[in-house]
């Protein structure tokens, strides 16, 4: 994706995202949809892992104070209302449901909502985690944004994983550059919510590894 | 522009349902939401109501009312048995209430665990008692432990001292006993304050409940 | 006992809490050690489960805040230094091992530290646990301050529990208005650490529900 | 009269023994200890060391200078790939540093579950996943859990923005982090500060981590 399609795709989750919502933006391209949220209309409250409930911009140069910072460790600058927590009491939030939505990013993701998106399993990788795995399981619903395809072409919506999982059948949205998803819990298919214009169903299915279902398809065509 | 102060009560408690658990919260008087509590019992339909506190009510007062108008069926409580609590009394011993007696710490546990997430955890507190017959045990590295499980609530109605839009709280020195955790273990948490103040009046790192707990409060 | 008795009991037990203790104090007769601790010689933190650390006094009149309690639900009055926390919190204090010292009342103690202090096992009685079984197995020493024996006479040092027990092996030490116990894990007999003047080993012993080792008493006939 | 303040923070370290396990604060440079960690590095001979922290260091500094000290055996860790983790990298790739690769959340509730005495607990997170292989697990109503244990922590080494005399604690922003579940963890708790205040100063309200959890502090 080019810089313009990153955004459109971040305005897309964006717009899904209702007022009054606690929400996680995984590093990457997750958090692109900061950019997006609607300010004083449309108030929504961010979480991050690293101990922080509330509003906030990225720090303007000069601003920036290193005990301040988010999960991708970026420092960070709050509006008022926020709340500083501990690690412990900030993963509850997480795995105890209370976030309404975290977005991620991803390597794949199958039909069933299983996620992989921490390892490629490379034996000779370094691996790290961090709280994705907290974060995929926890929240009510997990979003992925991510390429269609890999570099290579290949799906990266498919039947059943081949990179090692993050969390099993906890992702309910897929947002990808050329449209958006639902996945199923019996993982049969997935349903397409919005296709990007100027592409055919067929076009679509071709760069999809499972079936998809475009009876909930409101925007192709129109 | 997201609030969460309401100016009635009697709404949000209205969301309360014959048969949910309800979590009150307090220790003896400090933090009892009095105010919720008459709310729910003049302005309430609900019956069948299991209840989750430390006590049971003093005198016809907060719980002891409550238990007093016939809308309470079952108590999960730590220390029912306190001066002037008759009405508890006399509804425990003519059979009419049902008292799950748990251990003031694995009460506080289990409702932080509903809010955290976990699946159920292993206490040493009540090993060997008859509050853990029937439970699963377990010895881990020469410590015996009971296993147990959260405890799922649909409502709490607690009290702290100030609350800005987002709900944010903070409490007034012991009265904040059960309320931080009896936030987190409900689906729907309903707050008395005492003061309400603007977006950023309170410290951030001071905020205790983060309002992601927090439903709907008012000011009594 | 009488007041005079209480109070040199408490007295023996404040003794023996080193400066710098964290000391939880039960409900009853445990209140009074509070009165002996040494103030700014000998500094002592307490703990109340409903969620303080601190030092503090019963709160003169005037000053009672009825947010301001302990467990006994007493009103308070903090000095400096003070920290308030949740219930799970401060339950964490308890069961994970930081507090030095808890003082209980009991019903019995059998020679082994299993206590009885919470249920008479009257099926009649209405019951409650409070934080008795939390505070038994949490603090790394659990001292009970008790009458040697109980109303009809009968030793409340027992070899078996007859009351429903709050918790077992956890009782270290037994504080009586005639002496001063060490429990054995083995629960073969206590250990004397103290005899009240002008008795003879024979006078406890017969008091005593198990067998007493007296080798370790330097106070008697000193 | 109680205090818990030290001058020399080398003699406080050279409480830690071969074979430790040492808890260190921090989320990226938020929080890292990093006064403790250079006196760990240059004033104690203790080796075999187990670290558990969030991250394994960047450039040569911090916990990567422990690392390249080769004090360390193991780490028990959520993120150690970062930018600049060079030293980490080398040992680990030349096996020369056991990893326990450990889900951020799992590692906050097993230090806090350490703290809190509790034996062990089921959490959903890696259920299904190669970090649970070879773990208990269990479905408790429809949720897949997996049981996860508490990490013994000998010594923490944490960093905190104010403390009085009696160890009470306050934090800066999100330098909180790992903090107070590492002081509940273990065994001793060395902190360094930024702020030495006179007790009561600090408001009980707003004390984070109370004095109990804490063992020795310094001003850095």
């Amino acid at each position: 994706m080019n810089t313009e399609e990153k955004m459109a795709l971040a305005g897309r989750v964006a717009a899904d995202v209702p007022e009054g919502a606690y929400l996680n933006l995984g590093i990457g391209l997750p958090t692109l949809v900061a950019n997006h949220l609607g300010g004083e209309e449309k108030e929504v409250i961010l979480h991050t892992e690293n101990g922080v409930l509330g509003r906030w911009t990225d720090a303007p140069e000069g601003e920036q104070d290193p005990d301040l910072i988010n999960a991708g460790k970026v420092p960070i600058k709050l509006l008022p209302g926020a709340a500083f927590f501990h690690h412990a009491d900030s993963f509850s939030m997480m795995r105890g449901g209370h976030l309404d939505i975290c977005v991620l990013g991803a390597f794949q993701v199958s039909a069933s909502g299983d996620l992989a998106n921490w390892h490629t399993g490379d034996p000779q990788a370094v691996p790290a985690v961090g709280g994705a795995m907290d974060l995929a399981i926890g929240a009510r619903q997990t979003f992925v944004m991510m390429d269609h395809v890999d570099r290579e072409g290949n799906p990266k919506i498919v039947s059943e994983l081949t990179y090692p999982p993050t969390g099993l059948g906890c992702v309910t949205r897929i947002y990808t550059n050329i449209g958006t998803f639902e996945t199923s819990p019996d993982g049969s298919k997935v349903k397409a919510l919005y296709i990007a214009p100027g592409l055919t169903q067929e076009q679509v299915q071709r760069q999809t590894g499972v079936e998809i279902d475009f009876s909930l398809n409101k925007t192709h065509g129109e | 522009m997201i609030n969460k102060q309401i100016s009635d009560p009697g709404e949000a408690i209205s969301r309360i349902k014959d048969g949910n658990t309800i979590a009150i919260g307090g220790f003896g008087g400090a933090g009892s939401p009095n105010v919720l509590i008459d709310t729910l019992i003049t302005r309430s339909d609900a019956k069948n109501l299991t209840i989750v506190s430390n006590n049971a009510g003093q005198n016809e007062e907060g719980i002891a009312a409550l238990l007093k108008a016939g809308k309470v069926s079952k108590i999960v409580c730590s220390f029912p048995r306190m001066k002037n609590a008759w009405v508890f009394e006399e509804l425990y011993r003519r059979g009419k209430l049902e008292l799950e007696l748990v251990p003031q710490g694995n009460l506080a546990e289990r409702l932080r665990a509903r809010g955290a997430g976990i699946g159920a955890f292993f206490t040493p507190t009540g090993y060997g008692t008859v509050l853990a017959e029937g439970k699963e045990t377990r010895e881990i590295e020469g410590v015996h432990y009971v296993l147990e499980h959260p405890i799922k609530v649909d409502v709490a109605l607690i009290k702290a001292k100030a609350a800005d839009r987002f709900g944010n709280l903070t409490y007034n020195k012991t009265a904040r006993n059960f309320g931080p955790v009896m936030a987190m273990a409900a689906d729907i948490t309903i707050v008395e304050v005492s003061d309400v103040v603007a977006a950023g009046e309170l410290d951030p790192e001071a905020v205790v409940t983060p309002g992601i707990y927090v439903d709907h409060f008012f000011k009594v």
